[in-house]
């Protein structure tokens, strides 16, 4: 299988805190990898990491080969990387229309970017009735579908997504879910942070766990007994010594 | 020491308590851009208490601190729900605006054949307490040096008691600290008191050193300047303003040789040093660290760490 | 709160000391004018003292001569210099070197038999 | 009615080189949240850069407007760079005293280029007056009132129709987001900076050539005036750039005409004291205090 991505030994340290302790993993071209793990255990901070919004210590972390630690953010996007961050920021003062077009900063071909917010408006026709509305007005579930939307109107090739789950209803979790299997089907490449183990095993092709800044299990679902894993998931193997 | 040393050094002292002032409201998350306006306040009323109405030295020390306490508490009530930049404006305000009363106050009386008071933007001369009653300048040092020492020791036991953890919790979130019992509105207004104290009792000194205060001495340029100190010396503890005062005087004191290039050098300094540590030199983790060396407690285990690190997920 | 008692105590000791001196005779006058010199930012200082009451003039006193801005209070401070005696009685001279243009309190401090200090508001400007 | 009609007309020509000031501070703190205190000082040195040419060579005009532009500009970037570039989020209190350092130092330089209180200026118009009917207005003025008009609807339209508008927007809104969404936050906020200088400096430029003088308090003056302006018309808001500035310059005008020059600026800071305390978002800010202040995700100005 061909890897998309490729983090090796990445130490990432807030201060003298090392939240990542030197983290490998891969990502499958065309495939969904997931990242498991209980609060704490640095998923975000990878993420961080990725997208270059923090600056890993050591390690590197290739996109095809080509490294992208030391890259600014905006040149990582403009890589093919696109980040759904954790608690869905989008832009509240600003319409959904202009929320879409953020996320096509990098991008100048205006004609095909007007083309992929009419797709964004298909592919979530909620965000369409209210394109011309504030973002922060929009309801959680709505947010996050247009986190998701902003993120790919960067055309990436690899989506990360961190926790698109996170304080959404069931329901919607559901949707978005359903989004995340359905953009895999067309091709995108998804490396995926999630707490809630059990939809993410339905997802995944590939799962990791990570426990205090370090991946302590990798496998196909089904591998390990899903409650051991959303066991190890939420509460990790060494409880954390208090 | 020579008598321009004693007067560098007293003048240290002085400006300190305008220092003290402003990082006292800095502790409760507060920026003050007005200060000035109640070192100005205890410099004119200490100078009229004794100079015209010849009073004990005490007496218009005490009368100073009071009426800058005054003075706190009028602002501080209308201005208690403003944060940030509204509040720091606020207090710009209310500070240029006393400068410019200070520029129309006009009170005078005849003291041996001649006018003394307050005289508009010409100022108030002859604040002569100190010529009159003898007093060198060194003891007006030690003076000034007991009443910073017993400011700073006041703060140090503030800081270790409930208000002072009161302040620090308004300083980092008022909601929270609300949330937590603090009852946040007389807090903050006993914190702009005591701040408007502090800097009254400053004013007096500063008055009764210089023995003339002009309405140009209290503008802006030192309220900042005394946020400033905070800022560059740390805000961890109350040494920390002292330090930036330090610093700053002893700093333009050393850089004489460069002349006309003073401010350059200067000012180019104190960017450099925010960009390394932007809270100052003595900030709260360096305090922290070295109240720990001093006390000689074991190191926290790592898990206690990871608590106090900001971990993202 | 808890400042007040050491405040309070440290008044006390203020009062102490300062309640100690007695009234002192002299109140000095003081004439002053600044001419620039050759130098850039350097002046030369005509001071003429005399007893304010009795208009006497004031001979055989130390004097110093220093400067600083009041709309900078701690930021340009002068290095005082001693005045020396001129010709006339009750006159002297002294040579200041300045910061920079612009306003500033010349301060005089008498030291010596007669103790005091006069402050004069001046406006420096380089010759045009 | 003719005096007080002719009183509130000068103080909206006034008030409209407030405005102008206002526009470029507006502009820093509304994408920054911070408060560049060197903005006057950065107008300042080029002013003086320009009168020093003017005094030397006696140039044509528009050459004086250039390096005064140019010159506010290059201080503008000289200050970001120094002072707000390399402090993150959440050292508000770091930068505005670092931008205060500068201050010091930018005036120094000036003082250094020209040393005397006052210079003279370049005219734009030879100060002449121009009677309206019953009243009198200056062409000076009413260039700086179409300079702030211009400029505020250049802001705006750049603000709202352009990809760099809309970067900049999404970086006021939340500056993580945007720079996820492959905004290069630096830059774009560089190149904030470095526009809202030269507002300034042309700002610096019309005011100075309609007194036909410069002297040594325009730093002050210009980050005071700037400052006050936008925070009676609202933080951060172009329409309140300029309602601040004119509303600034008729409360001047007719408490100068009514009480004279002293109680001009007392009234200022009182009318300021008073918005601030019943209206902390300004005239058209929002009433609730803490919004406009802490948007980005939800950080404050300061903390401390």
């Amino acid at each position: 299988m061909e890897a998309m991505l490729e983090i090796a030994d990445v130490v990432t340290a807030y201060g003298k805190i090392e939240a990542l302790k030197g983290v490998s993993l891969s990502a499958a071209k065309g495939r969904i990898t997931c990242l498991l793990g209980p609060n704490g255990a640095g998923k975000t901070t990878l993420m961080m990491s990725i997208a270059g919004a923090l600056k890993p210590r050591q390690g590197s972390i290739r996109l095809e080969g080509s490294e992208l630690v030391g890259l600014s953010p905006a040149r990582i996007v403009g890589n093919g990387v696109a980040l759904v961050p954790e608690n869905r920021l989008v832009f509240p003062q600003m319409s959904v229309r202009e929320n879409l077009l953020a996320g096509a900063y990098q991008r100048n071909d205006s004609g095909e970017v007007t083309a992929d917010i009419e797709r964004m408006y298909a592919r979530f026709p909620r965000l369409k009735e209210r394109r011309e509305q504030l973002a922060g007005t929009l309801s959680g579930g709505e947010q996050q579908m247009l986190a998701v939307a902003r993120a790919l109107m960067s055309r990436p090739r690899l989506l990360l997504m961190d926790e698109p789950s996170l304080g959404l209803a069931p329901i919607v979790v559901k949707e978005i879910f359903g989004i995340i299997a359905e953009l895999n089907r067309e091709g995108v490449t998804i490396f995926l942070v999630e707490q809630n183990a059990h939809l993410a095993l339905q997802v995944a092709h590939h799962f990791y766990l990570m426990e205090q800044g370090r991946v302590t299990f990798s496998g196909n679902p089904g591998e390990l007994a899903e409650d051991e894993v959303i066991k190890r998931a939420y509460l990790g193997t060494r409880r954390s010594a208090g | 020491m020579d008598d321009h040393l004693i007067g560098i050094v007293s003048n240290i002292g002085v400006i300190s308590f305008v220092a003290l002032s402003a990082y006292l409201l800095l502790l409760t998350g507060e920026i003050s851009f007005g200060q000035q306006a109640f070192f100005a306040i205890g410099a004119y009323t200490s100078g009229i208490v004794t100079a015209m109405w010849q009073l004990p030295f005490a007496l218009g020390l005490g009368a100073g601190a009071a009426t800058g306490a005054a003075a706190a508490l009028l602002v501080g009530l209308p201005t208690l729900r403003l944060h940030g930049l509204q509040f720091a404006i606020a207090t710009l305000a209310f500070a240029e605006a006393v400068r410019i009363l200070f520029e129309l106050f006009r009170y005078q009386i005849v003291r041996d054949g001649e006018l003394v008071g307050p005289n508009g933007i010409e100022g108030f001369r002859n604040i002569r307490y100190i010529f009159e009653n003898d007093v060198s300048a060194t003891e007006f040092m030690l003076i000034i040096y007991g009443l910073l020492g017993a400011t700073l020791f006041g703060l140090f036991l503030l800081e270790r008691s409930r208000l002072g953890t009161a302040f620090r919790m308004i300083g980092e979130d008022d909601l929270l600290a609300a949330t937590q019992g603090v009852a946040v509105v007389p807090v903050k207004l006993t914190a702009a008191c005591l701040a408007g104290t502090i800097a009254g009792l400053g004013g007096g000194l500063y008055a009764h050193l210089t023995t003339y205060v002009e309405p140009a001495i209290f503008d802006v340029m030192l309220g900042v300047h005394s946020l400033a100190y905070g800022l560059i010396g740390g805000l961890g503890t109350a040494f920390g303003p002292l330090l930036g005062v330090v610093i700053d005087i002893g700093l333009l004191e050393s850089t004489r040789w460069f002349a006309g290039y003073r401010m350059i050098v200067f000012g180019g300094l104190v960017a450099v040093l925010l960009i390394v540590r932007p809270r100052g030199l003595l900030d709260e983790q360096l305090v922290h660290r070295i109240r720990r060396a001093v006390r000689r407690r074991p190191r926290p285990s790592p898990a206690n760490d990871t608590v106090l690190g900001k971990e993202l997920s | 709160m808890i400042a007040v008692p050491g405040f309070l105590l440290s008044l006390l000791v203020a009062m102490v000391l300062s309640g100690s001196g007695l009234a002192a005779g002299v109140k000095a006058k003081a004439e002053v004018s600044c001419a620039a010199t050759a130098k850039s930012l350097e002046y030369d200082c005509a001071i003429k003292l005399s007893d304010q009451r009795s208009g006497a003039a004031l001979t055989g006193v130390d004097v110093t001569v220093g400067a600083d801005m009041p709309s900078m209070p701690m930021a340009h401070n002068v290095k005082p210099v001693k005045a020396v005696p001129d010709s006339a009685a009750g006159t002297y001279r002294a040579r200041i070197l300045l910061e920079m243009h612009g306003d500033w309190a010349v301060k005089v401090d008498l030291a010596g038999p007669v103790r005091d200090r006069i402050v004069k508001s001046m406006r420096f400007e380089p010759k045009p | 009615m003719i005096p007080f009609i002719q009183t509130t007309l000068d103080g909206l020509m006034v008030g409209s080189s407030y405005g102008l000031l206002a526009l470029g501070f507006a502009l820093i703190f509304g994408v920054m949240r911070r408060l560049n205190l060197s903005y006057g000082p950065s107008i300042m040195i080029g002013a003086y850069l320009g009168t020093l040419l003017y005094i030397k060579f006696g140039p044509p005009t528009y050459v004086v407007a250039i390096v005064a532009v140019a010159g506010s500009v290059m201080a503008g970037i000289y200050v970001e760079r120094l002072c707000f570039a390399p402090l993150g989020v959440g050292a508000g209190v770091a930068s505005m005293v670092s931008s205060f350092a500068i201050w010091m130092q930018l005036e120094q330089a000036s003082l250094l280029m020209l040393p005397r209180h006052s210079y003279p200026f370049p005219s734009l118009t030879g100060g002449e007056l121009w009677s309206l009917g019953p009243f009198v207005v200056r062409p000076d003025y009413l260039i700086m009132l179409a300079a702030m008009l211009a400029m505020s609807a250049a802001l705006t339209l750049l603000l709202y129709r352009t990809r760099f508008g809309l970067g900049l927007r999404a970086i006021v809104e939340n500056s993580l987001a945007a720079s996820l969404s492959g905004i290069d936050v630096e830059r774009t906020m560089l190149k904030a900076f470095a526009l809202a200088s030269a507002i300034g400096g042309v700002a610096g430029f019309l005011v100075l050539s309609a007194n036909q003088q410069v002297t040594a308090m325009l730093g002050m003056w210009a980050t005071l005036k700037g400052l006050i302006a936008m925070m009676i018309g609202g933080l951060g808001s172009i329409p309140g750039a300029i309602v601040g500035g004119l509303a600034l310059g008729v409360i001047e005008a007719h408490s100068q005409n009514l009480f004279g020059p002293q109680v001009r600026d007392l009234a200022a800071y009182a009318v300021l004291f008073v918005l601030l305390v019943l209206r902390p978002g300004g005239i058209l800010g929002t009433t609730a205090v803490r919004r406009g202040m802490g948007q980005r995700g939800g950080d404050r100005w300061t903390t401390t």
